[in-house]
């Protein structure tokens, strides 16, 4: 537990900047820290630096025409928000998916999951000053942008699915690539465990650090890998399955005590999970059946009413809330983010830790900016 | 004119032209050397654009710092501010005097060379804490007051580990010390003590794991912050030069200066001996800077304080005690 | 009985009759919906929070006769999401849940920002993402091009 | 004795911690030096958009009917065209994109009822001003052509 601090004399405590030019901040963020020394009294993030008014351009777009905004939200998951997106949608005016397109977009999805645990893996360590990790996670993560980027056409902002499967289908090489890409990140794996995760200095710095207590993630709303370290096994993929997800067999990595510890562990397994489900879905994958249900028009209209589709992105469960009027532009298109809740924890984390500490933290809950400010 | 050729003074002007020579070159090589050894471990391949496998590529770099304006800050302090980084450079030359290349290539064997090395290699922690404070920036002004604990805390074990050494030699001569590794170094004498020493002798010249100073991921640039042009340039050499006398001091105290192992020299000259076994131990100073994340600033100071220093008083007592019975 | 059955229990005793509607069909993604009037949302949000739900996310939405926001709230538990819906005029000043739930904190200032529906007694009355003298609430339907401006009957027959 | 014990396994990690680097020293490189050597590019890629060189008309097939300017999320294309005489199909003059804000999403592609746009294989793209980037895709081809 960190030390707890007396309160501290007016005079003592000044402010410090961090941000937002600051090398580990994951995005622009600004966090004006109130220090007693080198001891944290006082967080408070200020955000809005990458504000684009997503939300404001979902009510005079189309659907169809909003599919390029979700991928440029979370841009270290583009493909998982493109997805959710597009069965928010399907599901709001009931279309139907063909099978191979179903598991052509959890293939990819979880690709893309895979991805973005790699970046945080190695920015994390890069936070905590070891530099090479970062060149070796980044070294597998090359290989999955170039097996998407074979598929979908671009590295990071996919605006792959279309309402009804996606818009190019797979061939046979993109399935050789993504097989041997995962037995290769599989023989990886015991490298990274040897270089960082028994590493005692990596254990100090993260044993302990950052703790999450269940009712804290609870009363802040925390999901994902943050709230599994915590011990409560809550994923979107088995509470509320969606798409094939209740096809699969994965288990929930869950950690114990909710410290920066648990949540790299957590992190490490689920990306053994999302091997399994791509292997899975690789052997079940049917050969013939279109990759898209051709019959949606552009201008698609949902019936009146709303739809709250939640799924689960890398960073923790994310929703669209779409409300429609029949026209063929959605009234309103909110968008529930797991960044938004993960930083705010931060700000009841912070109190009483290190400087040195709040970047270790701030690394090991994984947040992106850009998806916060939308 | 001849006696004065022959004389002690055109012997010191000499030296000290080559070892001013030889440490900014020395200094220029080590840069390109961190940066291909960091290359080839990270998988990429580290400069190769500017000469012959990227040689001249920090030469290019020295001029551009030196092109480069000097920014001092409205606000610092403008008489500490310049003279922080000569105060830095300045005292690494000095211990170039002593350090015993080959038996006769020593520029001053002093009686006590190993003292000198260390006084003027804690003088270095002064002026980080001066460059620090005159930049008037909280990142500089963190990142000093955390070089000066670190550095306090870590001089006091890496002067127990020497004082072994020098209790076996009972001399501060490095010429003495050499000779008395001729048939079997130190190293395998005083195994803990070297260890000691090059823990300590990373902390000392704030190398990773232990560059809390000026740790990018927190502090931005740490006490250099706010310096740019060749002033960051002089910090910069300071610190690779302090690892070349670091591990010099190294290979003499432990690992047998110019002698080769077991007392055969297999006729290589004394030098490449020398020159040889400090770049190995250069090598091995990199290589753990670029494998091992960075050790937090309370976790640093118990390493010193509750774990450094007792066992170097042990490994102190010991010798002592076996030198008795001997 | 899971949590979200005591919660449901509970609200409907706490609630005037017809309020609450069930959704079993989980068909747009909530288990029930609980129409609450502005004086009862702190009262309904405590009996949430002791059902040891936690606040999901907070939607406001810009009708041309009323205001709205809508508390997503979800428990750890299979298919357990539901929301809440407070009606208020648009200027009325609704009571801050950051007592309860202290993810409300930023979600309201966000609300606040961009839709312009007051809170009382909020900790923290700054924008959190838009710039701090911004006078403008860019989702309220009157700023910027008009799509369409709707009354909620038409949405919500 | 745990203390001991912490110590000993630390120090081991630390050690293989170093093994798994300095085996990375002798391995080959991974990076491609890209101005030296250039990596190809995958099937899919999708440049910016350029209108497609028919076989048999031996130009492009735009006939300025406005569907991909009405499809762009961003609002960057603009189209003109004009009809010979009554008769025959309205033929396109200028077809102006910014390149700059395009986010190449690829709705103007799918919507275009002649195909005849397609994504380029070019990504070099570079200009002087932002204006520079705001291009008649006719007269490039008519330029690519001659």
């Amino acid at each position: 537990m960190p030390k707890p601090i007396a309160p501290p004399a007016v005079d003592r405590v000044y402010t410090l900047n961090l941000g937002p030019q600051h090398p580990s901040t994951h995005g622009v963020l600004r966090v004006l820290l109130d220090l007693d020394g080198e001891f944290i009294v006082k967080a408070d993030p200020v955000l809005g630096y990458g504000h684009r008014g997503h939300e404001k351009m979902g009510e005079n777009r189309t659907y169809k025409q909003f599919m390029p905004n979700t991928s440029r939200m979370d841009y270290l998951s583009g493909l998982l928000f493109n997805h959710g997106f597009a069965l928010a949608v399907e599901k709001f005016a009931g279309i139907d998916v063909p099978l191979r397109a179903k598991y052509i977009r959890t293939i990819c999805a979880e690709l893309n999951r895979i991805s973005s645990h790699l970046l945080w893996f190695g920015t994390y360590v890069m936070d905590l000053g070891g530099f090479t990790p970062f060149l070796y996670a980044f070294d597998d993560r090359e290989n999955i942008l170039d097996i998407l980027d074979r598929v979908t056409g671009s590295r990071l902002t996919y605006s792959y699915c279309r309402f009804g499967g996606v818009c190019q289908d797979v061939d046979e090489t993109f399935l050789e690539m993504t097989k041997t890409f995962i037995d290769r990140l599989r023989s990886r794996f015991s490298d990274y465990h040897n270089l960082v995760t028994k590493n005692i200095i990596f254990i100090h710095r993260t044993r302990n650090v950052g703790v999450i207590h269940p009712e804290q993630a609870r009363q802040f709303g925390v999901t994902g890998p943050n709230l599994r370290a915590c011990g409560i096994p809550f994923d979107v993929r088995k509470m509320e399955p969606y798409e094939l997800y209740d096809q699969f067999d994965f288990e929930i990595p869950t950690g114990t005590n909710g410290d920066a510890l648990d949540r790299y562990n957590v992190r490490l397994e689920e990306m053994e999970q999302s091997c399994r489900i791509i292997e899975q879905a690789l052997a079940r994958m049917p050969k013939g059946g279109g990759y898209l249900n051709r019959s949606v028009s552009s201008r698609l209209t949902p019936p009146k009413g709303e739809v709250y589709f939640a799924f689960e992105s890398a960073r923790g469960l994310t929703a669209y809330y779409l409300v429609s009027d029949g026209s063929p532009h959605p009234y309103r298109c909110h968008i529930r983010v797991p960044s938004f809740s993960n930083l705010h924890v931060l700000v009841d984390v912070l109190r009483g830790t290190m400087v040195a500490d709040a970047i270790s933290i701030l690394g090991s809950i994984d947040v992106v900016i850009p998806e916060i400010d939308r | 004119m001849g006696s004065f050729m022959a004389s002690e003074w055109f012997r010191l002007i000499v030296g000290l032209v080559i070892v001013l020579a030889f440490s900014q070159l020395n200094a220029l090589f080590l840069v390109w050397l961190e940066r291909k050894v960091a290359g080839h471990i990270q998988l990429r391949i580290g400069p190769k654009e500017v000469g012959p496998f990227g040689l001249l590529q920090t030469i290019a770099d020295g001029i551009k710092l030196v092109g480069k304006e000097l920014i001092t800050p409205r606000s610092a302090d403008n008489k500490l501010f310049p003279v922080a980084p000569v105060l830095v450079f300045m005292p690494v030359l000095v211990g170039f005097l002593v350090l015993p290349f080959a038996p006769h290539l020593i520029i001053r064997d002093m009686n006590v060379g190993v003292l000198l090395i260390f006084a003027f290699s804690a003088f270095t922690v002064l002026a980080i804490l001066a460059g620090g404070w005159s930049s008037n920036n909280k990142y500089a002004l963190l990142g000093a007051i955390r070089s000066v604990a670190q550095n306090v805390a870590y001089e006091i074990p890496l002067l127990l580990a020497v004082l072994s050494v020098v209790l076996m030699v009972n001399s501060l001569q490095f010429s003495e010390i050499v000779k008395a590794q001729g048939r079997v170094w130190f190293v395998f004498v005083q195994p803990v003590a070297a260890l000691i020493y090059l823990i300590c002798a990373t902390a000392e010249t704030n190398r990773a794991p232990f560059d809390i100073p000026e740790a990018e991921s927190e502090l931005v640039a740490g006490f250099h912050t706010e310096f740019s042009g060749m002033r960051f340039g002089l910090f910069f050499l300071a610190e690779y030069t302090n690892m070349f006398i670091v591990s010099a001091v190294a290979t003499s105290l432990f690992f047998g200066g110019w002698q080769g192992p077991f007392g055969f020299d297999l006729g290589i000259p004394g030098i490449v001996w020398f020159l040889a076994k400090t770049y190995v131990l250069i090598f091995v100073i990199m290589w753990v800077r670029w494998t091992f994340p960075r050790l937090r600033f309370d976790q640093l100071m118990n390493l010193s304080w509750k774990f450094m220093i007792p066992l170097s008083l042990a490994n102190l007592i010991v010798t002592a005690i076996v030198l008795k019975l001997i | 009985m899971g949590k979200k059955e005591l919660i449901l229990q509970k609200l409907r005793e706490m609630l005037p009759e017809g309020a609450v509607i069930q959704h079993d069909a989980y068909t747009s993604g909530v288990a029930f919906v609980a129409r609450v009037p502005v004086s009862g949302i702190v009262e309904a949000a405590e009996v949430c929070d002791r059902g040891g739900a936690y606040l999901e996310s907070m939607t406001g939405l810009d009708f041309e006769d009323t205001a709205e926001i809508v508390y997503h709230m979800n428990v750890y538990e299979p298919k357990s999401r539901f929301s809440l819906r407070v009606l208020f005029p648009h200027d009325e000043k609704i009571p801050t849940l950051s007592g309860i739930f202290s993810s409300a904190v930023w979600l309201e200032r966000e609300v606040r920002e961009f839709l312009g529906f007051d809170f009382l007694d909020h900790p923290d009355p700054r924008n959190l993402l838009l710039p701090e003298d911004a006078d403008f609430h860019p989702l309220r339907k009157t700023f910027g091009k008009i799509a369409a401006y709707r009354k909620r009957e038409e949405i919500y027959a | 004795m745990g203390y001991w014990k912490e110590i000993v396994e630390g120090g081991w990690s630390l050690v293989e911690g170093m093994r798994v680097t300095v085996r990375r020293l002798w391995r080959p490189v991974v990076t491609v030096q890209y101005p030296r050597k250039q990596l190809n590019l995958s099937p899919a890629y999708r440049g910016h958009i350029e209108l497609r060189l028919f076989a048999d008309t031996g130009t492009h097939k735009c006939i300025a009917c406005g569907a991909c300017q009405r499809a762009c999320p961003s609002h960057v294309i603009r189209v003109q065209g004009i009809k010979p005489h009554m008769k025959s199909p309205k033929k396109a003059t200028h077809y102006f994109i910014d390149f700059s804000r395009c986010s190449l999403c690829g709705l103007c592609v799918e919507t275009c009822p002649t195909q005849t746009l397609q994504y380029s294989r070019e990504y070099e793209l570079e200009g002087d001003s932002r204006w520079s980037s705001v291009v008649d895709l006719i007269a490039r081809q008519e330029q690519s052509r001659s």
